[in-house]
């Protein structure tokens, strides 16, 4: 219980340093949203659109940094984020939860996958060392070199067509609107396919082989020896006993790459024209849409927090040893 | 004597092969009776640890059993080489008749794994058909056996004492009622006091559940306390072997001698004490002949050209014991 | 942006899982040193970066076409002329890639040592100082662990006039020290525990000496896949900011190619030459680099090491896997494989015991 | 629960090819959020146009003809007064917003009064200068405190009517996001999601013949790559994207349907030089510079050969649309690359070409930096090509690729040598030139000029020209102030044009035919102009 | 081989005295205690008294974990002590670092207990010696100066010829060697009290014989002063001249090594000298003196059992050892040896029977 009220504590800490610098930083960008809006639709939107667009952001006033930054923390603890530029008037907080959606179910649940799947391999490759497995490292390692657009975009030109299974971006088909129902969740399902495919292969071999290396570590503890000795199943000792301790270690990496979730991979949802929370810090970043930015940035630095908090409280779960008597 | 349990013939261990390899024990052999203490000396890296797990085949990669043979005699039923089981008959051999507690107690237990679940485990391994009452049931006995309050059946090995965990160990390898225990110094990373503890109720339970131990250490004088006989290793081969009390009183090899020697008594009047010169051989590089007689004070000529084979030696009760020795002439080879 | 392989996720601070020095058998520090080159991996991990290297250098030079110029081969396929094909503004593509070479190596490199001093100073520090100033650095490294790096270098070299290289490298040094600096500080932890510290302490050593010549050196591997990581992720990165037309820089480099590519729908106008060539390029670099950094891991962490002989055959001709567990059996004869002689009966009395030295100490 | 959700009916995709009573609208605009304001810029509706399937205007304006007048629509007559400062309006009887109440006068004050008073002008994005609006029965009266000539198709073509009785219940229409948005077209919002918006046609109500085309599907997409994917694919039939060798790369997908066509429009993109910094403020050496500026190359490898159409005349403006203003004396003079008339000129001129090198008159070389973020890829293609041109006459230039923001707050504080910049666009030439050289827009160097004359060129007889084009109340006098402004910019070149903007589209006819042609070019293209909603119309389902 | 005779050595000048010598470590506070006053705290080292004197071995020794390396890391000042003194000449010193730590380090020098774990293994064993001999100025003014000084080092610990050891890395050298090589370093500061924590525990046994030979061999040329710590109760009655026990972080008896080991006084003593294993014992089950009624365990130290540490354990306990420190009480029957112990305090026992208060075998370990 200590640990667990130190590490609040600890994570409140970050949190508000974090917060912080997410407010500062974008507030350095040279150029405001007006600007960047005019640029955006070059030619299209007349210079004379500039006042009104000053008027309308309300961003006409000059306003001290430090008084903006004290109302930015009244309008976070009101639970306001304020209105997004880029998609002006709507609010930052409707923006969020529209799009994190979609990045939650590609890129979390690629995360997780790739994360099951690199490590049930990495157990298997540390395991039995000197067979098939070992061919597995080099062929992952390559690909996890490869950038993900890169990936990304070749797999679109190889596998997307007029007749092919894969859509070639998007959410889901057009006109679904996102429901629990029969036509949107296998729709969706078979549109985040390829991106997840992409980000599986170039991220998968992370995990092997931290696995494996775990693995092998572990498998020469003593304790591996002994449950060979009391003549155990393979299989047990294997996942009781070398996997499950193996695991541990990996356990708050995991939590850490929860993180890396919305900012790691905003490019495929670029090149696939996917619908999240990254593409849309892309937009905001070319917008100057500081209030936007600032939100995801909110998301981001929560999620990782929150992530590892939880790490460390499934570690607390794991790990008898970091729970104490009493 | 009694019958064996545990025959070990020429028994060949190694790390790695070609030359890059070593041999860390050569043909040894060496018999296990029934019910009794066989006590395994030898200063560091004499390749006791190297046996004791080469003859149950668990040393880790690069170990290798080279040759030899290792006979079983079950309680019932025809005598059969341990090394030519397959792995599934190997697996349902271990612990069942042959248990083994390593050196650091610490490291065998699983720090992630409730005691009771490793207990029970091996159980469930063995004896399928148990129920899981009566498997906890019989983890609480024989924690019950060696000392521990039941309630401590649902302790992490963290929450232990090095005391209790080695306790647990022991009462793990009992829990199949094995004919056979092995122990690589258990007690080396304990206190004088509870190594005394542990190793008196060892004996306890032994004199009540007739298995035989294999102890190893290389701590003489622990082991002429509390073992029947007595092999002293070096350079991967057995020297001597002899009744414990033969030992102490009258060593026959060199080696042996010096390592007697080399023990300060806390009794009694101050002794002299000798130590052994020079330091422990290269496995890589054994000298020719006795790979003692670098070191020894009474080499002799052949000693540096060939090898002394472990026998008889013409002395009084050469009868029960052997060395290896140019100076003790053998009546007949062992093996 | 994948993040960097191996040195991230295997290495979890505060957990110890980062694979010690064996404590029984110290690395074998000088005859090691070599044998880290004997490691296939590292050989082909460093033989691949050494031509990236020397390409990077003589790159420009060996150059048959300024990468800029516009020529009159409009979108054509590689010939002999145009190795790599050309773009839709008659460049070539090939010196385009030699030529981008240069700035790959130089940002990765810069920025891998930028950030690799930042680590050291600040992961060893805390690690050794301990106390208050431990809890400043961690929570600042921490801090910077939770700000999302990517983002913030776009925003940080956006910030920037004409971001050139430089910028770009240090703009990346200075965002992805802190995993590595935790990593140290781990690290630092265990290693400050070690009696050889101590015993310099009590030997009478300065903390600053204790720190370079006790600790450092033995953190050598650590801060050597550190290193390498940043330089993965300092290389991807600097690609991604060029592929989505974030940085200036004026120069060209593997992403500025790929961005052309992408802006001018290579891959739709079939023209792979232009897209596949720069992504290979990246991609066999970071394999390079990620070789190494499993050849360092291999190097601190001797358990890893998977050369030598995993199958072994039995004297009976079978072949068997080396596993924990089950020791391979060669041969389960009974004879004895040394044939010691057996002991003739020797006078023992006549023979003449050569007497050794008694005093050894 | 499956058969109510909207999915049931939306489950039917492009492969169902013709039968698919749909017809897919894509734009490479990126994420959306549910907004379907039709003042707002960064609306959904807006940014994907289809606020104008959903609000009419009160005449439509056909930007590739832009000195037509505008097309009678929900005002079935529109007069304006000689000066331009007044008109009216009758309004249409007939139509209906699709909440089944009538469309009246008191609809249209309603709404241009709202803009008129919203706080701050922040409705007011075209800076309309409103003064009195009045309607009596269905007449509207619209007065302005200046003319409106050059704006007049602003005032009546790209305003939207909104309903007053929902939106004088609107408390603050300039934040309001509009979830159920009621207008007076031929289509209503259906469902709105990331993936696509759908609209459907209105059963009756409408005041003319209802679309053929029963439902528009909206998707965004995320940039060009995409969405010329989608294009080539047959997921969108309709969209105003670039298409980098679109013969090849959407064309010949399927040679049969798909067609791009891009007229030009009133509004160009150019170089732009700084005339304040030596020795690009002599008029000369930017004629010389103008004159060795391939635009033939810049069409076809930087602009795919259709996107920016490349502007021949010298007065800088666009083929077709432009035509009817082209001054007499330049009338048929046309751009053509003349390296060795450029040296002369420059030689004439006091400049020295050693080797090649150009010297300036004080003897040092000139050169030039071109500026453009890098993210533009078709700008950055045209300057490595000015680059190259540019050599050919001794100067030296470098391309720059600053980001964005940078570029902009340069551009706009007149801190760089040259770059490629577009200019406004309406319905005559003096958005492009004003855009250029109207000196009230200058500000000093270091003060950002927001509305134009980036390169502080300095001429107040072309101000004057300018403001006497927009307030002239007789062709004549605009005739000749168009004419002095063209020779300006000929003569002193303060911008060297380019290509022109284009309001087309590349679509497919394989389920809808119908599209505006270069031999009917009836609307623009472009599916998010105003006249989007007459290609609609005009669509009929394909054989 | 020399054999050792036994210690009887007149007492030298004092080098290094310790006095009501204290370390508490702080623990970290618990969620619960933040709210109340306590503080929590190992307590490693209470209150310890002992005397280094020239040319003089003084054996400590007790079980693990009784805080003797703790003490001989106070007395080399890499731990500020809580409580007490540290005398070096009889003056009182609290160094932390800076030249007065060297100052102090160039007269109090320590072994550590493990030789592998002690020598860096990225620096050769010149880089260990030299470093040594510069920062004590040992070095000379010469290149040839300092190879002499390493040449008489590694010759002073019979690492000889030393050329062949100089340039070697630690991993090349035997763990004998090792220690030989620890040791030399400790000599290049030439201090005048070596404290040596366990030097011997980590090697084998037939090497062990050789470093301690060594270092009594230094300890009569040098004229050291030698804190010898150890858990082997035999080797201290071999090697030390005095033999101090430890239990709990306590002193509980002190003597001359030969009283102590062969006459012990305390229960505790006892115990562990009836513990160590005797080869002449050979039947397993014989009388023994003292039952430890405890487990082996030893008690908490965080919540150190009140009155004697060693109460709950003893089988000779009174109500008095339950409440009362034991203060050090002479025993008599040599000059010099005493006991903390109530069993030696003529009233009290003649107040309490001893094993009155013992505790049934199993209650610590049910308390645990
Ligand atoms: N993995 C290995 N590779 C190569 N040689 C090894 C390996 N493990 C052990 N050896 C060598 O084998 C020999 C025997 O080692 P073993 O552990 O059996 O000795 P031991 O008698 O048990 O020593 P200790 O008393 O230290 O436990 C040693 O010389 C050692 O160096
Ligand atoms: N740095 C520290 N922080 C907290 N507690 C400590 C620290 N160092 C030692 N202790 C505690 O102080 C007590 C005494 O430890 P010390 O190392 O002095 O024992 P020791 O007698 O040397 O044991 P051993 O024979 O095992 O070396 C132990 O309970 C130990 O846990
Ligand atoms: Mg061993
Ligand atoms: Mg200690
Ligand atoms: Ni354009």
């Amino acid at each position: 219980m200590r640990f667990f009220l130190q590490r609040v504590a600890f994570y409140l800490f970050t949190a508000w340093a974090a917060i912080t610098l997410n407010f500062f930083i974008p507030r350095l960008i040279p150029g405001d949203p007006v600007q960047a809006l005019i640029t955006k639709y070059q030619g299209q939107l007349s210079t004379k659109a500039i006042e009104s667009l000053y008027v309308l952001f309300g961003i006409d006033k000059n306003g001290n940094v430090w008084s903006e930054y004290v109302e930015y923390w009244k309008q976070l603890f009101a639970g306001d984020l304020g209105l997004s530029f880029a998609f002006f008037p709507t609010p930052v907080s409707e923006v969020l939860s529209d799009s994190i959606l979609w990045t939650l179910m590609l890129v979390g649940v690629t995360t997780i996958l790739s994360f099951v799947i690199g490590t049930g391999l990495g157990v298997l490759a540390g395991w039995r060392r000197g067979s098939w497995t070992d061919g597995l490292l080099p062929v992952t390692t390559f690909f996890s070199s490869v950038p993900y657009f890169w990936l990304g975009i070749i797999a679109i030109y190889l596998l997307t067509g007029p007749d092919s299974f894969f859509p070639s971006g998007g959410g889901a088909e057009v006109g679904l609107v996102p429901a629990f129902d029969m036509y949107f969740i296998p729709s969706a399902i078979q549109h985040s396919l390829l991106p997840a495919l992409t980000i599986l292969i170039s991220s998968v071999s992370g995990w092997i082989l931290s696995m494996r290396n775990m693995m092998v570590t572990v498998s020469s503890e003593d304790y591996i020896t002994v449950a060979h000795a009391k003549g155990l199943p393979e299989r047990r000792v294997a996942l009781g006993y070398a996997a499950r301790n193996a695991l541990l270690p990996n356990v708050s990496g995991f939590a850490l790459s929860l993180g890396f979730i919305v900012g790691g991979t905003f490019l495929v949802e670029i090149v696939f024209s996917y619908p999240g929370i990254g593409f849309q810090l892309f937009q905001a970043l070319g917008a100057n849409d500081y209030p936007l930015m600032q939100g995801i940035f909110l998301i981001i630095t929560i999620s990782v927090l929150v992530a590892n908090l939880l790490a460390d409280v499934v570690y607390l779960f794991l790990d008898p040893r970091t729970r104490k008597e009493g | 004597m009694s019958a064996p349990v545990l025959e070990i013939k020429n028994l060949n261990v190694g790390y790695g092969l070609g030359d890059q390899g070593v041999r860390a024990v050569r043909d040894v052999n060496l018999t296990l009776h029934r019910g009794e203490v066989l006590g395994l000396a030898g200063e560091s890296g004499s390749g006791k640890s190297t046996l004791a797990y080469g003859l149950t085949r668990l040393l880790a990669p690069p170990g290798v059993v080279t040759g030899g043979q290792v006979i079983y005699h079950p309680a019932e039923g025809e005598p059969y080489d341990v090394l030519g089981l397959s792995d599934e008959r190997l697996r349902k051999f271990r612990w069942a008749e042959t248990a083994i507690v390593f050196q650091g107690a610490m490291n065998s237990l699983n720090p992630v794994h409730k005691i009771s679940v490793q207990l029970t485990d091996v159980l469930r391994a063995h004896e399928p058909k148990m129920s899981e009452t009566s498997r906890l049931a019989r983890a609480r006995e024989m924690l019950k056996l060696v000392g521990i309050a039941a309630d401590r059946m649902d302790a992490y090995p963290h929450q232990l004492s090095g005391g209790m965990r080695q306790r647990v160990m022991i009462g793990m390898a009992l829990i199949l009622q094995p004919q056979v225990v092995i122990m690589d110094e258990p007690t080396t990373a304990l206190d004088v006091v509870m190594q005394r503890q542990i190793l008196g109720q060892l004996i306890e339970l032994r004199e009540r559940l007739g298995f035989s131990v294999i102890f190893i250490t290389h701590d003489l004088s622990l082991l002429v306390e509390f073992s029947d006989r007595i092999a002293i290793m070096y350079g991967g081969r057995i020297v001597e072997e002899a009744p414990a009390a033969a030992i102490y009183r009258d060593a026959l090899h060199p080696y042996s001698k010096g390592l007697l020697g080399s023990f300060p008594a806390l009794r009694g009047p101050r002794r002299e004490l000798t130590g052994i010169p020079g330091s422990p051989p290269d496995l890589k590089g054994m000298p020719s002949g006795c790979s003692f007689h670098p070191r020894c004070p009474k080499a002799f000529d052949p000693c540096a050209g060939n090898i002394p084979v472990l026998g008889r030696p013409g002395t009084g009760d050469g009868r029960t014991r052997s060395v290896a020795c140019w100076l003790h002439p053998t009546e007949e080879p062992v093996g | 942006m994948t993040i960097p392989t191996s040195s991230i996720e295997q290495v979890i601070p505060g957990q110890g899982s980062m694979a010690q020095p064996e404590a029984g058998k110290p690395a074998k520090a000088k005859r090691q040193r070599f044998l880290f080159l004997s490691n296939r991996k590292a050989a082909a991990g460093l033989i691949i970066l050494g031509i990236y290297i020397v390409l990077a250098i003589i790159g420009p030079w060996i150059a048959p076409f300024d990468p800029g110029a516009r020529g009159e081969d409009l979108m054509q396929g590689p010939s002999s002329e145009h190795w790599m094909g050309t773009t839709h503004l008659g460049q070539d593509v090939y010196s385009q890639l030699l030529v981008g070479t240069r700035s790959v190596i130089f940002v990765g490199f810069l920025a891998g040592i930028v950030a690799t001093l930042l680590s050291v100073i600040i992961g060893v520090t805390a690690g050794y100082v301990g106390g208050k100033t431990d809890e400043v650095l961690s929570a600042l490294s921490n801090v910077f662990l939770v700000i999302p790096a990517l983002p913030l270098i776009i925003i940080v070299t956006s910030i920037m006039e004409n971001a050139g290289e430089w910028v770009v490298a240090l703009v990346i040094g200075f965002t992805s020290w802190s995993w590595n600096a935790r990593v140290l500080r781990a690290q630092t932890l265990s290693l400050r525990r070690r009696d050889y510290v101590e015993a310099a302490r009590a030997t009478g050593e300065r903390s600053g000496r204790i720190i370079t010549f006790e600790l450092l050196p033995n953190l050598t591997a650590v801060i050597a896949s550190g290193f390498v990581g940043t330089v993965i992720f300092a290389v991807l990165s600097e690609i991604t900011l060029a592929f989505i037309g974030i940085t200036s820089s004026n120069t060209w480099n593997w992403g500025t190619i790929l961005f052309w590519a992408q802006g001018q729908q290579a891959l739709a106008r079939s023209a792979w030459w232009w897209f596949v060539p720069a992504g290979l390029a990246i991609a066999i670099l970071g394999t390079a680099l990620s070789l190494i950094n499993f050849a360092i891991d291999e190097f601190v962490s001797p358990r890893l090491r998977s050369a030598g002989k995993t199958k072994i055959k039995t004297n009976s001709g079978r072949t068997v896997r080396m596993r924990i567990g089950f020791t391979p059996v060669l041969s389960n004869s009974p004879e004895p494989i040394t044939h010691a002689s057996p002991i003739p009966v020797v006078d023992h009395n006549g023979a003449t015991p050569v007497v050794r030295k008694e005093h050894a100490s | 629960a499956c058969s109510e959700s909207p999915n049931a009916a939306n489950k039917n995709n492009a492969a169902n090819g013709k039968a698919a009573g749909f017809l897919s609208i894509g734009m490479p605009n990126s994420t959306q959020t549910e907004n379907n304001n039709p003042f707002i810029g960064s609306s959904s509706s807006s940014n994907l146009g289809y606020k104008w399937m959903i609000y009419e205007t009160l005449g439509q304006w056909n930007n590739t003809k832009p000195d037509q007048p505008l097309k009678p629509w929900l005002a079935s007559e529109i007069k304006w007064s000689a000066d331009w400062k007044t008109v009216d309006l009758v309004i249409r009887e007939g139509a209906t917003w699709s909440d089944g109440k009538p469309l009246t006068a008191e609809d249209v004050v309603f709404t241009h009064t709202m803009i008129r008073d919203s706080k701050d002008g922040a409705l007011n994005s075209f800076a309309i200068p409103y003064d009195q609006i009045t309607a009596d029965g269905n007449k509207v009266k619209m007065t302005f405190k200046s003319s409106q000539f050059t704006t007049h198709h602003k005032v009546i073509g790209q305003i939207p009517i909104v309903p007053k009785h929902i939106w004088s219940a609107i408390a603050d229409p300039a934040t309001d996001t509009v979830k159920n948005p009621i207008g007076s077209g031929p289509y209503v919002l259906k469902t709105w999601a990331q993936t696509g918006i759908i609209l459907e046609a209105r059963e009756s109500g409408y005041w003319q013949e209802l679309p053929k085309v029963k439902e528009l599907r909206y998707t965004s997409y995320s940039g060009n790559d995409t969405q010329l994917t989608a294009l080539a694919t047959g997921q969108s039939d309709w969209s105003f994207v670039f298409i980098p060798d679109y013969e090849q790369t959407f064309v010949a997908k399927d040679p049969q349907n798909h067609k791009i066509w891009a007229p030009g429009v009133l509004g160009i993109h150019g170089l732009y030089i700084n005339t304040t910094k030596k020795p690009f403020d002599d008029p000369k050496l930017r004629q010389a510079m103008n004159m060795v500026i391939n635009r033939t190359d810049i069409f076809k490898q930087a602009e795919a050969g259709y996107f920016h159409p490349e502007i021949k005349s010298v007065t800088g403006l666009p083929e077709g649309a432009g035509d009817a203003y082209i001054a007499d004396e330049y009338k048929g003079k046309t751009f053509s690359v003349d390296v060795e008339g450029a040296k002369a000129l420059l030689a004439s001129s006091g400049y020295k070409l050693e080797g090649d090198v150009l010297k300036d008159k004080t003897g040092k070389p000139v050169t030039i930096s071109l500026t453009d973020p890098a993210p533009w890829s078709d700008y950055q293609t045209t300057l490595e090509i000015i680059k190259d041109n540019l050599s050919k006459i001794g100067i030296a230039a470098t391309v720059e690729k600053p980001n964005q923001n940078v570029w902009d707050t340069n551009v706009q504080k007149g801190d760089f040598g040259a770059t490629m910049r577009w200019t406004n666009g309406g319905s005559t030439p003096f958005d492009i030139y004003q855009t250029v050289m109207d000196g009230d827009l200058m500000k000093p160097i270091g003060t950002p000029a927001q509305q134009g004359n980036f390169g502080r060129f300095n001429s107040p007889e072309a101000t004057a020209a300018l403001k006497s084009y927009s307030n002239a109340t007789d062709e004549a006098t605009r005739k000749t102030a168009l004419a002095t402004l063209q020779k300006i910019f000929v003569e002193q070149a303060p911008m060297l044009p380019i290509g022109s903007d284009n309001v087309g589209a590349a679509y497919s006819t394989k389920k809808w035919v119908g599209w505006p042609s270069d031999a009917d070019s009836y609307a623009p293209g472009q599916p998010t102009q105003t006249g989007a909603l007459m290609v609609v119309l005009n669509l009929k389902p394909a054989a | 081989m020399t054999s050792i005779p036994d210690a009887e050595t007149p007492a030298g000048e004092v080098v290094l005295e310790a006095i009501g010598l204290t370390k508490h470590f702080p623990v970290r506070r618990k969620l619960r205690d933040l709210f109340s006053r306590k503080h929590d705290a190992v307590h490693a080292v209470d209150d310890v008294n002992l005397t280094l004197r020239r040319g003089q071995v003084t054996a400590l020794v007790g079980e693990s974990g009784s805080g003797k390396s703790t003490v001989a890391r106070l007395l080399s000042q890499l731990y500020p002590r809580t409580a007490g003194d540290i005398r070096l000449h009889g003056e009182s010193t609290r160094v932390k670092s800076g030249s007065a730590f060297r100052r102090y380090c160039s007269t109090v020098q320590m072994i550590f207990q493990d030789p592998f774990a002690s020598l860096n293994p990225v620096h050769t064993v010149r880089y260990h010696l030299t470093r040594s001999l510069k920062i004590h100025g040992h070095a000379g003014k010469t290149a040839e100066d300092l190879e002499n000084a390493l040449h008489a080092l590694l010759n002073r610990v019979h690492l000889t010829p030393p050329e062949r050891y100089l340039d070697k890395f630690p991993h090349e050298l035997s763990g004998g060697q090792r220690q030989r090589v620890a040791i030399a370093r400790a000599l290049g500061a030439e201090p005048e009290a070596l404290l040596a924590d366990e030097p011997v525990s980590m090697l084998d046994v037939s090497i062990r014989l050789g470093i301690l030979n060594l270092l009594r061999d230094l300890k009569e040329r040098l004229d050291l002063a030698i804190l010898y710590i150890t858990h082997d109760i035999a080797s201290a009655r071999y090697f030390a001249d005095q033999t101090l026990v430890m239990y709990a972080g306590r002193m509980v008896e002190g003597g001359d090594s030969e009283t102590v080991t062969q006459s012990p006084a305390h229960p505790y003593t006892r115990l562990l000298i009836d513990s160590a294993p005797d080869p002449d014992r050979l039947t397993v089950d014989a009388e023994q003196l003292t039952t430890d009624r405890g487990n082996g365990e030893p008690p908490s130290l965080i919540h150190p059992p009140s009155g004697c540490r060693f109460h709950p354990r003893c089988p000779m306990a009174m109500p008095r050892c339950t409440t009362d420190l034991p203060v050090r009480l002479e025993i008599g029957d040599r000059p010099g040896h005493w006991a903390a112990c109530w069993l030696y305090d003529e009233a009290t026992v003649a107040a309490q029977q001893p094993g009155s208060a013992a505790q049934p075998a199993t209650a610590a370990e049910v308390s645990k």
